[in-house]
């Protein structure tokens, strides 16, 4: 019973989601003349042949991965009150230090991957110890600082790609780093297809889809089963309760970031290692901010980012076809931006009802166990972004 | 002279730190200026580079700070009621879209009008989900300026592909009348005598000529309502019983509650107004290029919010805030030999920094602002011109390095980002 | 007055007067918990009526209804014999009705001034009228003797001034009825006696006061009728001058009054914490703990009194590695531990209480078997290896709740919905359990009810016959004369006089903390 | 793909069949006021020629599905399909090599190197257009000042700047040129920052000089209002700015450094349909093809009409080699 409720509760709030995430797309797609039920065939036609479907699968996976690490990246940062909206130059940096350094050795494969990847996670981890050093030996507030430091990402990036680093002769439109050999190369999960009898798609899967997995569950472990993650936690509770209790709050927010920001370093590395094998002008921006929304969608927990990740993933997959259906493409914007509103706005009333439903049951029984309403820490724990200026100092 | 006067509840201080910083805010803001004004003068002395304290340049640095300031403005009175607005970007942007479509058929009073009614409504959605919903404030934010993004394309898709004034998915059609800009009457128009000052290069004296013509000519409508709002708001968040409550909301609000300020409309109200001066902060941008442009915002909102946190949650704070990335920003955009100047001018600083630590007795701090004061020399000396991707990010870097440089005893309002729910504190 | 309220039956007061205040049969459920059921409350004009309960039995809730916080989901609210509907704290202070919280509710970061006048304003011309805001503010000031500045940031002053800060802003308003919630939990003797003249003053000026404690004593001193209240109901109402302490304790709890004498010594010769020279500086530079000697022994409770704001709170951090030290040495046993992490002291058994629970105590959006693993992040049962075990921090939650009477669903119940007393009884359970050699103990029975005082203080007893040391920070003098072994009195951040608690009043005590025996020289 | 081997999709593509024109535009789509508009006008011109159907996708803001909709414009039998902008250039070898039956086209990108002989890079001389801007420049202004403000500073940017300075100094060698990007290379923000384009050329106005060359995509915008607040000229770029500008705008749009992406796609469909097509090669467009060239809207520069075509005619017989890059 009680077990059918709260499924039902935990289902409730997504349920309203869709619906007014639903309603308010459909007025959109009313009001420039066309049928929002093409758009609703849209989005879930994968394509006529199985190789067109399967590559829709890949399409979206693939596009998931990068935004879960991000959003993984900025929900480690929440979940102990920091917002680190720095997760974009993170990735910036980390992913041209990463594209240069892993072009300029030689190793065999796997050693030449491990490399690349610890470089990526070395350089993010330090962009964000930046932002940490800054707060606690400066108090500069890691809003302002991550800001600046992400257009000083961009401007270093840019410097290193045109000079030091840069791998494409003169005269070519696009400026890139030297291509990864193929040791630093991450092979990708096609022969997965075969194995479970699906066509195989004209796209590769990123192998890194797996790091991305790894990573999930290490982030997921160590923020709820261990000592360091209570602490985290703590510290985004409550910053004054964990320095009483001996947590050393400048230690975590230095360790904290540099975890964010080793995430963050991961986020370019699908791309760079799967795909594009270097950086390069035209390498894919704005994964950063994408991860804020996907980690508070998301709800800072990683099982609920990895969902927002593919919900982002799979509207982003329909913008293309919805151009064919003339739909214009700014239409999936609009319903990533209302979805987030209408998931939190939704969680909210869930909440309440199921406080007013506690209260309804309290007037016959006495004193029945208070159900804690699903926003848990997890839910809360991102709203603290304040208090932490004077933690430094 | 006897330090008998008690100035501050906590500190007391010697005589010279007395004249220096007793006085209040506007004295400690005045000698702050005098100062930057005399290491600027020097700095363009041994350097040569004219731009640095040229009329052109605070001109350029006041048209700058203009959109960063009316967006933080905006955060300033919406967090100042306990709503933290990450949403700023969003709502400049919705307001650079309602001023390009207004602009082009009602003109630029009509441009105001409608880049203000569309901040006010992205202000709405965050009043609706933040206030009512108690949704997270950030989450929000977030959502809003992705929102924000979507619904500007749609619109013009909707409204200037295939208008025959021009206009198309990324921009609308020019504003159909440009407004009007003011000057100081003989002294920086006509005879301009303060730009005759300015051009004559003498220490100091050119130099703040320089500053108060590039302030006082060819000033738009806009930059002069912007710098009317900062006292403005100064007085109606501070010396009004308005303003007393609104504030109460970001400090205290179950406390305001208790003594019947209505919470929930003030929170709605200031966030209105939030969203209403981003919107503007969007019709200044509009008012630059005489049109609406996709993109035009460029992530000003997020440099508001950087600006409103630097100054402390305070209007004069902020404006110093939007003023520095303003000019550095115009700098930047100007000269670039100019950004080499201002290595001189950190050297210069840190010296400052290191022999100050050094009377403090921290010697570690000391050596180490010598140490960066010795680079940033070297810097300056040995380097002509930076590549563009270092030269762009010249008003970050400030912005952080003067945030990492100045000690910090910023203080933001005790409630602020906190949902606020009745009965439940 | 003129009507009746229908229904009324004719016991309305003496002499056919209408009750000021009457609460009839009020319920106010909570999700999970009926807060208030069917409770009755009848209040004379000018009269000071107490009302007293244990932790969690429904007295703040109640008050709240009655001034328009909440609405109650059953019964009415008579003021002066007429129905009301309170909407909202607007209403309750057009009624004349004002609240001094228990928690206060005022703006750090505004001054006294603007606290107060915040919501009814006079204005000139649209602006602040802070000339007129301020002559009105002495006034109230001198008439009650409250002695406030009006340009003072809140957040500079001490509770006893805050408390004041709450009763003027009350004033200000022009309340008839003074509702105040525990207001004498933080205060010392003197400021109690103050207020308590305060409170005389206002009765002389025919206001009526509404006031809760849980200091039986000072409740029959002051109270001309008391209510009591147990678990969310009226169970009676008392005549303080012919009940006694303990007869009231027995309403509320159906125990004994407990007392907190210490019986026999059982100090011991090796000492566990020592202070040489400790000296603090605020982020002002201002020194605000001056040269701190002090020697705490197995077995012993050291006692610190002193008027709130004279340096204990930053001496408690101090000790407990939270806040630098700019002079000094602080000894654990034979250890140096000066220069220790909070953590390494912890885990050296330093036990920690801390004097504000919901900022150092808790964290109020966790449930309370993480709560159970704060402060004790890397010893069993909470912990193995790096990891949480979760299971033995529930299993000890559960038991620290049995042996403590937490009283909570169970160990997932978030912190934030115990009441006061109940986390505080957590809080003082879980740093019992990790048998610590030294407590350091800050308010630990601050707002909370006597049965719980009493198994507290019996804990402490306990603990420090086995062989703790207790360095005890208290403003309830009698707790602090009755527990400790030796007593020193903090003033200005020095320690100015020890006293040996056998032999002393609270009066003496009080005058000791105020500096007026400073120069009497009865240091010993 | 006149000789092509197999007959499949080329003889659909012939002149019998309907033609299915797939356009991929670079990030803001259509309705950009650039070249998105100018390669869109250059197809619908073919079509109203020849007849047939036109889909046109334009990528997410991210750029990141530009694979994707090459492949499924292909995939929905879209043919030609033509990619306009070089962010193409570095998937688009690939995707031809995976539909050998659909012809593929390249604004902005040298397609020699990437051996896929269903691929044609539409390249453009903008060094050479830049060089009659500079020469226009040079002739007309009065100060021997002149500046150039470039959106990102990119190689192709590059060019445009090269060119100009080339130009300028070819007809006065001491001419001082003021140079400055809005963006570094990586962040396009430059080409939609009209703010910064107008104070990066009010900076040029008043340190003196008397035009401004832009290519600098929609910051322009705010490089012609400088040029209007401060009563000097502006050069446009792209297509014919003066036709769009406001009346105000008008009077200082001096001419406007043509590129003629329209053309070079009309061009391209025509030759598709009629079976011209070569394919795996570029086709250059400069000023002999007329494929780049100066504006004379407004008659700002039939003065210097003469001084223009020398240029013009040294350029196209190879007498003056213009520099691409700076
Ligand atoms: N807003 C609320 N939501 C849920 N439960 C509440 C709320 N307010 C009070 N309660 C619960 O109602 C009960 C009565 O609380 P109340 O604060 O009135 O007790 P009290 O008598 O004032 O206790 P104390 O002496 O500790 O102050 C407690 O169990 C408390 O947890
Ligand atoms: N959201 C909530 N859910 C459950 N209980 C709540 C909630 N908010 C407050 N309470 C409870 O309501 C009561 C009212 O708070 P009050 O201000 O009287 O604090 P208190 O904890 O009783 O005081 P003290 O800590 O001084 O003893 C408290 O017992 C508190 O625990
Ligand atoms: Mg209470
Ligand atoms: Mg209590």
């Amino acid at each position: 019973m009680t077990v059918l409720r709260r499924i039902g509760s935990a289902l409730f709030a997504p349920a309203i989601a869709v619906v007014f995430a639903a309603v308010i797309t459909t007025l959109v797609i009313l009001a420039i003349g066309e049928n929002p039920s093409t758009a609703v065939r849209v989005l879930f036609d994968f394509g006529d042949t199985p190789a067109q479907q399967t590559q829709a699968i890949v399409v979206i996976l693939n596009r998931a991965v990068p935004l879960f690490l991000a959003g993984l990246a900025v929900s480690v940062a929440f979940r102990m009150g920091l917002f680190n909206i720095g997760v974009e130059g993170q990735y910036r940096m980390a992913t041209v230090l990463a594209a240069g350094a892993g072009a300029a050795v030689s190793l065999p494969a796997p050693l030449h991957v491990v490399f690349v990847i610890v470089v990526a996670m070395l350089v993010g981890a330090f962009w964000a110890a930046i932002v940490a050093v800054l707060k606690v030996t400066r108090g500069v507030s890691e809003v302002i600082s991550s800001i600046m430091l992400n257009f000083i990402a961009l401007g270093t990036a840019s410097w290193l790609l045109t000079g030091p680093l840069r791998g494409s002769e003169e005269g070519a439109a696009i400026i890139t780093t030297k291509d990864l050999p193929e040791s630093g190369q991450f092979p990708g999960l096609n022969g997965l297809f075969d194995l479970v009898g699906l066509a195989q798609p004209r796209g590769e899967l990123y192998g890194f889809l797996v790091v991305a997995l790894v990573a999930g569950i290490a982030i997921s472990v160590l923020l709820k089963r261990t000592r360091f993650g209570f602490d985290l936690r703590a510290t985004g509770l409550s910053a004054s309760a964990a320095t009483a209790s001996g947590i050393d709050a400048r230690g975590m927010v230095l360790k904290t970031m540099l975890i964010s920001g080793a995430v963050a370093g991961l986020i370019g590395l699908p791309d760079l290692m799967g795909n594009t094998h270097h950086f390069g002008t035209e390498f894919t921006a704005g994964l950063g901010f994408l991860g804020i929304a996907v980690a508070l969608l998301g709800r800072n927990s990683p099982l609920g980012i990895a969902f927002a990740a593919l919900l982002f993933a799979f509207l982003d997959r329909a913008a293309v076809p919805l151009q064919f259906a003339d739909i214009p493409a700014s239409v999936v914007t609009i319903i990533q931006g209302t979805i987030v509103l209408a998931v939190v706005i939704a969680n909210e009333i869930a909440r309440q009802l199921t406080r007013r439903r506690a209260e309804g049951e309290t007037g016959q029984a006495a004193s029945p166990a208070p159900e804690s309403p699903p926003t848990g820490p997890a839910g809360t724990a991102g709203s603290r972004i304040d208090e932490h200026q004077g933690a430094g100092a | 002279m006897s330090a008998a006067t008690t100035t501050g509840p906590t500190r007391t201080r010697g005589p010279l730190a007395e004249l220096f910083l007793g006085g209040g805010a506007a004295r400690r803001a005045l000698w702050i200026l005098v100062g930057l004004m005399l290491l600027l003068s020097v700095v363009r002395v041994i350097s040569g580079e004219q731009a640095l304290t040229s009329a052109s340049t605070f001109s350029t640095a006041l048209l700058l700070a203009v959109p960063i300031g009316l967006a933080a403005l905006g955060g300033l009175f919406s967090e100042r009621a306990g709503v933290v607005n990450i949403g700023l970007e969003g709502m400049l942007i919705l307001g650079t879209w309602g001023a390009g479509w207004a602009g082009y058929q009602w003109g630029w009073a009509g441009a105001i009008v409608g880049g203000i009614l569309f901040g006010v409504a992205g202000g709405l959605v965050h009043a609706i989900a933040t206030v009512t919903f108690g949704v997270d404030h950030v989450v929000s934010g977030v959502a809003i300026n992705i929102l924000a993004a979507g619904i500007v394309r749609f619109l013009s898709e909707l409204v200037y592909v295939g208008n025959e004034l021009g206009g198309g998915a990324t921009q609308s059609p020019a504003l159909s009348s440009r407004p009007p800009s003011f000057s100081l009457p003989v002294l920086s128009d006509g005879p301009d005598l303060l730009g005759d000052l300015a051009d004559q290069g003498w220490f100091l004296i050119s130099d703040v000529a320089g500053l108060l013509r590039g302030v006082t000519s060819g000033v738009g409508v806009l930059t002069l309502i912007a710098v009317l709002l900062i006292p403005i708001s100064y007085v109606v968040l501070w010396r009004t019983a308005f303003g007393l409550r609104l504030r109460s909301c970001g400090e205290n609000p179950a406390a305001a509650d208790s003594l019947g300020v209505p919470v929930y409309r003030m929170k709605y109200i200031a966030v209105l107004i939030s969203g209403g001066l981003a919107g503007l902060g969007g019709v200044a941008l509009v008012f630059v290029a005489n049109i609406f442009k996709e993109g035009q915002t460029g992530g000003r909102g997020f440099i508001g919010l950087a600006a409103l946190i630097f100054g402390n949650w305070r209007p004069g704070g902020l404006a110093a805030g939007a003023g520095l990335f303003g000019f550095a920003d115009g700098l930047q955009l100007r000269s670039r030999t100019a950004v080499v100047a201002l290595l001189l001018l950190l050297a210069l600083l840190l010296l400052a920094v290191a022999v100050f630590q050094t009377v403090r007795g921290r010697y570690l701090q000391a050596v180490l602002a010598a140490a960066f004061a010795g680079l940033s020399l070297v810097g300056f000396l040995t380097i002509d011109e930076l590549p563009t991707g270092i030269v762009s990010f010249t008003p970050h870097l400030t912005t952080l390095l003067v945030l990492s440089l100045a000690s910090q005893r910023l203080r933001m309002p005790k409630a602020d980002g906190l949902v606020y729910r009745r009965g439940e504190n | 007055m003129a009507e009746q309220p229908a229904g009324a039956p004719a016991d309305t007061g003496t002499g056919n007067v209408p009750y000021a205040v009457e609460l009839r049969g009020i319920t106010k459920r909570f999700p999970g918990v009926v807060a208030n059921r069917d409770i009755e409350l009848r209040v004379r004009r000018g009269e000071v009526h107490a009302i007293v309960g244990e932790n969690g039995a429904g007295k703040s809730t109640l008050m709240k209804t009655l001034y328009g916080m909440h609405r109650p989901d059953e019964g009415t609210i008579l003021l002066d014999g007429r129905e009301t509907t309170l909407r909202s704290p607007a209403d309750a202070i057009a009624a004349g009705i004002g609240m001094v919280h228990q928690h206060f509710m005022l703006a750090d970061y505004f001054t006294v001034l603007e606290n107060i006048v915040l919501g009814s304003e006079p204005t000139r011309g649209g602006r602040l009228d802070r000339a007129t805001a301020r002559r009105r503010i002495r006034e109230i000031s001198e008439r009650y003797a409250l002695n406030l500045d009006p340009d003072v940031l809140v957040e500079d002053l001490g509770v006893g001034d805050r408390q004041r800060v709450e009763i003027a802003k009350v004033l200000y308003r022009g309340a008839t009825t003074l509702i105040l919630d525990e207001p004498t939990a933080v205060l010392v003797p003197q400021e109690v006696d103050e207020l308590f003249g305060n409170l005389a003053e206002l009765k002389r000026e025919g206001l009526t006061v509404i006031f809760i404690s849980h200091k039986l004593d000072e409740v029959r001193k002051v109270a001309d009728s008391i209510t009591v209240i147990r678990r969310g109901t009226t169970v009676g109402t008392a005549d303080p001058r012919t009940t006694t302490s303990r007869q009231l304790a027995e309403m509320m709890v159906g125990s004994e009054l407990p007392s907190p004498q210490t019986r026999t010594s059982t100090v011991r010769e090796t000492p566990v914490l020592q202070l040489r020279g400790l000296t603090v500086a605020s982020p002002g530079g201002r020194l605000v703990v001056q040269d701190v000697g002090l020697t705490v022994h197995e077995g012993e409770v050291v006692g610190i009194a002193g008027v709130e704001g004279n340096g204990q709170a930053e001496l408690v951090d101090a000790i407990m590695g939270l806040r630098p030290l700019s002079g000094g040495t602080v000894l654990l046993g034979d250890q140096d531990i000066t220069a220790w992490s909070t953590r390494a002291r912890r885990e050296a058994g330093v036990g920690f209480v801390p004097a504000d629970r919901h900022r150092q105590g808790m964290l109020l959006e966790a449930p309370l078997w993480e709560n159970r693993i704060l402060g004790h992040q890397t010893r069993p049962p909470a912990v193995k290896g790096p990891f949480i075990d979760r299971a033995g921090a529930r299993a000890d939650t559960a038991r620290i709740m049995r042996e403590y009477d937490v009283r909570a669903p169970g160990p997932d119940t978030l912190a934030v919905a115990l009441s006061g007393g109940n986390q505080q009884k957590l809080i003082v359970g879980r740093e019992m359990s990790s048998s610590p050699r030294l407590l350091i103990a800050a308010h630990p029975t601050r707002g909370v009810d006597v049965g719980a005082q009493a198994a507290i203080w019996e804990l402490l007893k306990d603990a420090r016959a086995e062989g703790m040391g207790i360095l005890l920070i208290s403003a309830d003098l009698d707790e602090l004369i009755g527990l400790s072994d030796t007593l020193q009195v903090m003033l200005r951040g020095r320690l100015v006089a020890t006293l040996d608690p056998g032999s002393l009043t609270p009066e003496q005590l009080g005058g000791h903390m105020t500096g007026a025996h400073d120069a009497a020289g009865d240091a010993a | 793909a006149s000789d092509e081997d197999d007959n499949g999709s080329s003889a659909s593509g012939g002149s019998d069949g309907e033609l299915k024109i797939g356009v991929a535009y670079d990030t803001g789509g259509r309705g950009d006021k650039s070249f998105n508009d100018s390669a869109i006008a250059g197809v619908e011109a073919a079509v109203d020629e020849l007849g047939g159907e036109i889909e046109e996708l334009s990528p997410n803001d991210d750029g990141s599905n530009r694979e994707e909709l090459l492949t499924q414009l292909a995939d929905a039998g879209y043919n030609p399909v033509i990619a306009v902008g070089f962010a193409y250039g570095d998937i688009i070898g690939d995707i031809a090599a995976e539909y050998p039956d659909t012809e593929f086209a390249i604004v902005d990108t040298s397609v020699e190197e990437l051996g896929a002989d269903n691929l044609t890079g539409l390249v453009f001389a903008e060094e050479e257009g830049s060089f009659l801007a500079g020469v226009a420049a040079a002739s007309k202004s009065v100060t021997g000042h002149i500046g150039f403000v470039g959106g990102s500073q990119s190689p192709l940017i590059e060019k445009f700047e090269a060119g100009y300075v080339a130009g300028a100094q070819a007809v006065k060698p001491d001419i001082i040129v003021d140079v400055t990007y809005l963006s570094p290379a990586g962040d396009p923000s430059g080409f939609g920052d009209p703010e910064g384009g107008k104070v990066a050329a009010q900076g040029m106005y008043q340190a003196g000089a008397d035009i401004v060359f832009h290519a600098a995509g929609g910051s322009g915008e705010g490089v012609f209002e400088a040029a209007v607040e401060a009563g000097q000229r502006a050069i446009g770029v792209d297509s014919d700015q003066y036709l769009t500008a406001s009346p105000d705008q008008q009077a200082v749009i001096m001419t406007s450094m043509l590129k003629r992406v329209d053309n070079a796609v009309e061009t391209f469909v025509t030759d598709f349909a009629e079976g011209d097509l070569e394919g795996g090669t570029d086709i250059l467009n400069d000023l002999s093809t007329e494929g780049v060239g100066l504006s004379d809207s407004g008659g700002y520069i039939d003065d210097i009409n003469d001084v223009l075509e020398d240029f013009r005619q040294q350029i196209i017989d190879g007498d003056i080699e213009v520099p691409t890059s700076p």
